[in-house]
């Protein structure tokens, strides 16, 4: 459970940066493009950070039955804490 | 007329959340949920229904959040179609935390987790 | 030097993923999409991957002047290799 | 009619790169690079020499596609067009992994590491 708050942190980082490109692309696109469109980019940005973030969502719930999963679950989220700044 | 209605709430709502007036887009989307559920529209009243949960979670109200996130996923499930879901799920998650109730958040994002990889 | 196979594997990890939901997209947009929206949503693709993957990045890359970075940049590049299955 | 060729050369070479043929799109971007160069069309000739150093980097030719993803990074410097110089760092660095130079490597990848956060 010590993890959670670093699974939203994560969570909140990646839709940060999910945002802030898609923005930018809508805005290259222009105003001329149809609505299928604009939902195949959404879900493109979407499937990506999701993909992407799985594997380290996956490795911060393991439910450490074993001491070993527990400690390898804590340097998990150490080193996502570390390399995503997620503790300011 | 209405219909016309509930698309123009929908995308005002969705404006105020983007400018930060979620007070603002709270109404919009209310709005629009009432009118969604009047004319049978399950897909907006999902939409409706997701922009009202983001409204009220950046206000802090996170209990109320929870109640329109997990009417997102009362939708997806009565109507047999799934968008929205992964981020509902999460979502519910994140209002857990903020409440401090990791047991909850965890069985949430648990459930969030599970669907990353499906699109 | 230990951490660049990681560099590399880490990024094939995540251009599989960027190409495999390209394709997705360019696929539900069809053959009527302009140029212009081709390289907006190509540069959309390539800029969420390269954003979230600086962080992890530049974290296996400390350049290891005392020990403490470097067992930290070792730290990672474990946890990496970890939640990305990069050993395999 | 050239510039035709030139379009369709880089096209083919894209397509046999998908389909697993590298040693077919080394050909092609080897000839839309020699007509991209006579025709002088820099951003083209930057796609040929790209198409040509990936093809020659599936077929385990590390040397010679280090050559050709380094004219990407000469053409960006050359014409004052940053575009796919991230790509063309990390390429590098990838290759000279392959080739067991890791302090060559390294330092390719702290350029593309440089270049992750900008556009």
């Amino acid at each position: 459970l010590e993890t959670v708050p670093t699974i939203k942190k994560l969570r909140a980082y990646a839709e940060r940066i999910r945002v802030a490109e898609l923005d930018k692309c809508m805005s290259k696109m222009g105003d001329d493009i149809s609505k299928k469109t604009k939902k195949a980019v959404d879900d493109l940005s979407r499937g990506i950070v999701n993909k992407l973030l799985h594997g380290p969502m996956q490795h911060l719930r393991c439910d450490g039955s074993d001491s070993r999963t527990l400690s390898e679950t804590l340097e998990n989220m150490h080193a996502l804490n570390r390399m995503f700044s997620l503790e300011t | 007329p209405r219909k016309e209605e509930l698309i123009s709430r929908l995308k005002n709502g969705k404006k105020f959340l983007r400018n930060q007036a979620p007070d603002k887009a709270q109404l919009e989307f209310k709005a629009a949920l009432d009118l969604a559920q009047n004319l049978k529209e399950p897909l907006r009243e999902k939409k409706a229904a997701r922009g009202l949960g983001a409204s009220l979670q950046r206000q802090g109200n996170y209990r109320e959040a929870i109640k329109y996130h997990s009417l997102v996923l009362e939708l997806s499930a009565r109507h047999g179609e799934d968008s929205g879901s992964t981020e509902a799920y999460g979502a519910i998650a994140d209002c857990y935390t903020e409440l401090g109730d990791l047991e909850q958040a965890a069985k949430y994002y648990d459930q969030y987790i599970a669907r990353l990889e499906t699109d």
